[in-house]
């Protein structure tokens, strides 16, 4: 399987990203510069977090206006799977493949802690190796993770059932309490149509090691490697 | 800037801080009518913060050798040896009077400062730990500072990608004025590959690289070596604006940079910008640079030559390149879209040299302007000393676990959960200890080694016996590096104080840098970079003396560390250390009965090293499962935090030992908590080792009681530990 | 991007939240002004400011081109609206 | 802060980056103009902007009114000017 990282001005996730994605093929990834004009085949793209163009303006907006991101948005279409953690998952409701918007978190600050989030549908890419309705810790890292979509895009999310990740407490439940951002029915990943896209807020990659975040990102990674590589 | 048009005289001389012998001292180097950019050179050069007038003579005596020190104090950082081949590169630097100005600012440009100090010699940034100090809560001021600098803080290291991951957060009114901002940070480099600072070979380019150049910070490093007064308010202009984006590209491109071979030398921008980098750089390599401020980027319009030689413009590195290599060094720079320009070159005058347009604006003899750079010898006191307290000094009839809960909720006592939580402190994936415990722990990316990080002061001991205060503070610091499993390496050092022309203040800090030299020399802790501020006060009142020490330590093998964290029921809980209920100048007296009285408890390196390396060993050797050293609050408040972390009770039995109160909240030094599934070998290996060890309770449940009849649950303590901050920082 | 003091235009622009969209920090800078014991605010929103220098000369021209940006660029249309003033 | 339609004023209120101060967010926006293919584009200036419904009738005294609150929040003096129109 082979699968590209795309590095931005001020990403900083890029090398976690690898290092998961190494870790769960056995073969590092691409790692491709915002700049590059050809970006080369690869079954999976992922578009790391961090502060991309400084999160100036908006996260993600500045980035995707990057020149690649056309191509991104080209493979996007033709079926390519992508990933958007954090900053990326900004960079795909900026770009349009994914609709929405992240707004500033609610109480006005970053917020760097474990979270919860429960995994509603367990047959995606990302999923497969979870069962349907886990309770995954993962860690977020983020300004604007707060979601926003109008209620026809909701609505159209939740009868398509497109809803990847919402954040819950320990025991699954998805409570306004285990809320850490304001977003809107708790979202915290959503997928496009054909699910092969998924952008969320919180890190699998830094879930991937005991001595580190957990390792309940580890699944995240897993899944995508036995759905790409069949 | 209404200075730049004045001709220079005295009384200019004066507005530029320098004194009538240093004015004297300035006309005779020169021998002749300085301009007035060299005018704005010698300020900036003698001002304390560049200087170091004041302090140096007594930095002097601080031990800054021993076989893992690679370099010591006077480069932009120190360097430690780590092993197989890698160096640990750190510092800590204070930002106090920006962030009392604009605290979001004043605090992201201080992180931004201390970020390139490390990645100039080629590090890349592996931690940051900031030590903070602020007024008291009820003061009108404390929030909004509190929240700025928390906020710029974790704006600049999460955009940098740099996992914050430690600190230290105190609150006192004699901070009401001046509050501390120390930002520390930790690199790693290649042991063979550190760069340095001496300008080398006649005829090389001189090249700047990142931001352009602005009106920013003009006289910022006089500015942070004068008193505060009311109308400072007046000096808010020269506050910087940090870009962490723009540095984040700064230390990519420097990075990638330094994998060739092109750089000679090289130097960040720093407080008096690129007068302060041109002439230590020449100084170190004993040349002369000349610049042509021609090719300066400039970011506004009609700046002179004083401005720009003395603007505090962020994001921005001075080098020496090899002849030759100027356009690999510039394809990379335009790679990251930073400006890159040759704006000198290396002469063999002995002198800096600055040009602009047709005119020669500056010509000063770098060796004379740096080595006839004042040096004070401050007259200063011995600090007055204060009666050892009894025992049984404390309340007679106070009930242990109200004490405790007073203690664990107070402005000093309570988590610092809500600020940490507002920095990325797993961000690069090697973070594992996270804050909270005693240090943290960041692992060296893909080995299973790692470096543990902690920094610490109690400026209540400090004011009480400077030297005790000083001692502690170092002792401290190795006791947390030593409480996680690490070998402490080497210290760094921010000397926050007063004004040292008063002599109780100069007393104070020579007396606290006595109790660190010694400290540093006892526990094989040197002392390898650090950082001096002065004038620390507002209308004649002076902080507290706040010697803040950060510590590296050094661990082999991540899986043989602990944490504070209880890990599981029906375990012995055991005292390391002896124990005499030493209440003076204690968290209790002060935060429960609101007496600020006693001499501190005494520091014994003797007992120190024994005790520490004993439990370092019990660590290595996999004999305990959580280990916490004794602070603020003595036993119960470490015994508290263990419960608390774990989520496991325990039962505390205090065998009689009277006073209850002084034997629970006593802040005797080097002390432990230690948890174990085997206790007998534990304490019989004390004994061997001469290391006191007593069995003093087992956890489990869910609460905490000491001698069966106090009790509290440990969900209550943490309630109380966790709510202050938040609730405090949640009111309008 | 340089600094061109010959800029025949300006152009102001005015980033503001759809009405509906929640504004947390509008909010929040209401709650303070509560607690700072200013009476008698009612709703505060907050949106941004951005000032561009323009090397040309057609206000109408200018206008067409910053709308374009605006629409590219400088606002996300899923919960914001612009306004655009050319200054000549 | 409560939502009054009977509010009988506005304040707008534009808050600006000092001359002369770093605007990086400016910076980053003129970048990515130029990125875009926008050509021309000469010093970008990004600021706040906030709208605020005030329960009063004297435009003088709102003015006032809002210049203390810029003073004492919503503005930071030390880098920030600002500006305010009352619309009645
Ligand atoms: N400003 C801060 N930033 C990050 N972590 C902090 C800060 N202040 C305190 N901490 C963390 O809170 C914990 C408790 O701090 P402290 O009581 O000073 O520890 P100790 O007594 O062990 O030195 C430590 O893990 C420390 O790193
Ligand atoms: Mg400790």
């Amino acid at each position: 399987m082979k699968s590209a990282v795309i590095v931005f001005p001020g990403s900083n996730c890029d090398r976690d990203a690898a290092v998961a994605l190494e870790q769960a093929t056995g073969t590092a990834p691409l790692m491709v510069w915002h700049r590059d004009t050809d970006l080369p085949d690869v079954d999976l793209i992922v578009l790391p977090g961090g502060f991309s163009h400084g999160d100036y303006l908006r996260g993600g907006a500045i980035a995707a206006r990057a020149p690649i991101m056309q191509e991104i948005v080209r493979r996007g279409h033709k079926g390519v799977p992508i990933t958007g953690i954090c900053n990326g998952f900004q960079m795909l409701t900026e770009s349009g493949l994914l609709p929405g918007i992240l707004m500033r978190n609610a109480g006005l600050k970053f917020i760097c802690k474990d979270v919860f989030i429960e995994v509603s549908d367990n047959t995606t890419t990302f999923t497969n190796a979870y069962a349907a309705g886990q309770t995954l810790r993962i860690p977020v890292a983020h300004n604007e993770g707060n979601y926003f979509a109008d209620d026809a895009t909701l609505k159209q999310l939740e009868d398509d059932n497109r809803i990847a990740f919402r954040y819950a407490d320990e025991t699954g439940a998805v409570t306004t309490a285990a809320n850490p951002n304001g977003s809107t029915r708790n979202i915290a990943g959503i997928y496009n149509e054909s699910g092969s896209i998924l952008g969320l807020m919180p890190h699998p990659e830094r879930a991937i090691d005991p001595r580190h975040g957990g390792v309940d990102g580890v699944g995240f990674f897993t899944s995508i490697v036995k759905a790409l590589s069949a | 800037m209404s200075l730049a048009n004045q001709s220079v005289n005295q009384a200019a001389a004066a507005e530029h801080g320098l004194s009538t012998s240093e004015y004297d001292s300035m006309m005779s180097i020169m021998g002749r009518t300085p301009s007035v950019t060299e005018l704005g050179i010698f300020s900036v050069m003698w001002s304390e913060h560049c200087s170091y007038k004041s302090s140096k003579k007594w930095l002097m005596t601080l031990p800054t050798t021993g076989p893992q020190v690679i370099c010591g104090p006077g480069e932009n950082a120190g360097v430690v040896d780590i092993g197989d081949g890698l160096a640990a590169v750190f510092k800590i630097e204070s930002h106090n009077h920006p962030s009392f100005i604009e605290p979001r600012q004043g605090a992201a440009t201080g992180v931004g400062g201390i970020m390139r100090d490390i990645f100039t010699m080629g590090a890349r940034p592996v931690a940051n730990l900031n030590a903070l100090r602020f007024g008291d809560p009820d003061h009108p001021k404390t929030r909004h500072l509190v929240s700025g600098v928390v906020a710029g803080i974790g704006g600049y290291g999460n955009c940098m990608g740099i996992p914050t991951v430690g600190g230290e957060t105190n609150f006192d009114p004699a901070y009401n004025g001046n509050i501390l901002v120390n930002a520390m940070t930790v690199g790693v480099a290649p042991a063979n590959k550190i760069f340095y600072s001496a300008a080398t070979g006649i005829g090389n380019p001189v090249v700047y690289v990142g931001s352009k150049t602005g009106r920013d910070g003009i006289h910022g490093a006089t500015m942070a070596s004068a008193e505060f007064s009311e109308d400072s308010e007046e000096k808010r202009p020269t506050v910087q604006v940090g870009d962490p984006f723009t540095e984040k590209l700064l230390l990519e491109a420097c990075l990638e940079l330094m994998a060739t071979d092109a750089i000679i030398a090289i130097q960040d921008m720093g407080a008096a910008g690129l007068t302060c980098s041109t002439v230590e750089m020449a100084d170190k390599g004993g040349v002369g640079i000349e610049l042509n401020l021609d090719e300066v980027p400039i970011r506004e319009t009609g700046m002179t030559p004083y401005e720009i030689m003395l603007s505090e413009s962020q994001e921005r590195m001075l080098m020496v390149l090899h002849p030759g290599e100027e356009d690999i060094a510039r394809a990379i720079f335009e790679k990251w879209e930073l400006d890159f320009a040759i704006v000198g070159t290396v002469t063999d005058t002995g002198h800096v040299v600055v040009k602009s347009g047709a005119d020669i604006v500056a010509d000063i003899p770098v060796k004379p302007l740096v080595e006839a750079s004042p040096l004070y010898d401050r007259p200063w006191e011995p600090s007055t000393p204060r009666p050892v307290l009894a025992p049984d000094t404390a309340m007679e009839n106070k009930d242990p676990m109200v004490a405790l809960v007073q203690l664990l909720g107070s402005p000093n006592g309570s988590s610092r959960r809500w600020i940490w939580e507002q920095y990325d402190h797993m961000v690069m994936g090697d973070t594992v200890q996270r804050p909270g415990g005693d240090s943290a722990i960041v692992r060296l990316h893909g080995t299973n080694r790692g470096l543990a990080i902690t920094t610490d002061c109690t400026p209540r001991y400090c004011a009480a016996a400077p030297e005790t205060g000083g001692r502690q503070a170092a002792a401290e610091a190795w006791r947390n590096l030593i409480a996680v499993g690490a070998t402490p390496l080497a210290l760094t050092n921010n000397l926050n104080f007063g004004n040292p022309e008063r002599p109780e203040i100069m007393g104070q800090f020579v007396e606290c840098v006595k109790g660190i030299s010694a400290a540093a020399t006892a526990l094989d802790f040197p002392v390898v970079s650090g950082n001096v501020s002065l004038y620390n006060e507002t209308n004649g009142e002076a902080i507290l003396p706040t010697p803040v020490i950060g510590g590296l330590g050094l661990i082999d093998d991540i899986d043989q560390t602990v944490a504070v964290g209880f890990t599981d029921v029906a375990q012995d809980v055991i005292l390391i250390g002896d124990t005499t209920g030493w209440l003076g100048a204690s968290a209790y007296l002060k935060t429960v009965e609101g007496r600020d009285e006693g001499a501190p408890p005494p520091v014994e390196f003797e007992v120190e090293k024994r005790n520490g390396i004993f439990i370092r060993d019990l660590i290595r050797d996999g004999a305990i499962t959580a280990c916490h050293d004794i602070s603020d609050g003595g036993v119960l408040v470490a015994v508290a935090e263990m419960a608390m972390a774990g989520n496991i009770g325990a039962s505390v039995n205090s065998s009689g030992k009277t006073p209850l109160l002084a034997w629970l909240f006593g802040e005797d030094q080097a002390r432990y908590v230690v948890t174990t599934k085997d206790s007998e070998a534990i304490v019989s290996a004390a004994k061997m080792h001469g290391v006191s060890a007593t069995i003093i309770g087992r956890t489990g449940g869910v609460a905490l009681t000491v001698d069966d009849t106090h009790t509290i649950s440990v969900k209550a303590l943490q309630e109380s530990h966790e709510y202050w901050l938040p609730n405090y920082m949640a009111a309008p | 991007m340089t600094t061109q003091t010959s800029s025949a235009l300006k152009a102001k622009v005015l980033i503001t939240l759809k009405n509906g969209v929640l504004d947390p920090q509008g909010k929040a800078i209401g709650h303070s002004l509560a607690a700072l014991d200013f009476k008698g605010v009612g709703e505060v929103r907050q949106g941004k400011f951005i000032e561009l220098e323009l090397n040309q000369t057609d206000p109408d021209a200018a206008y067409a081109k910053v709308e374009d940006m605006c629409k590219r660029l400088l606002a996300n249309t899923v919960i914001e609206d612009y306004t655009i003033e050319i200054i000549t």
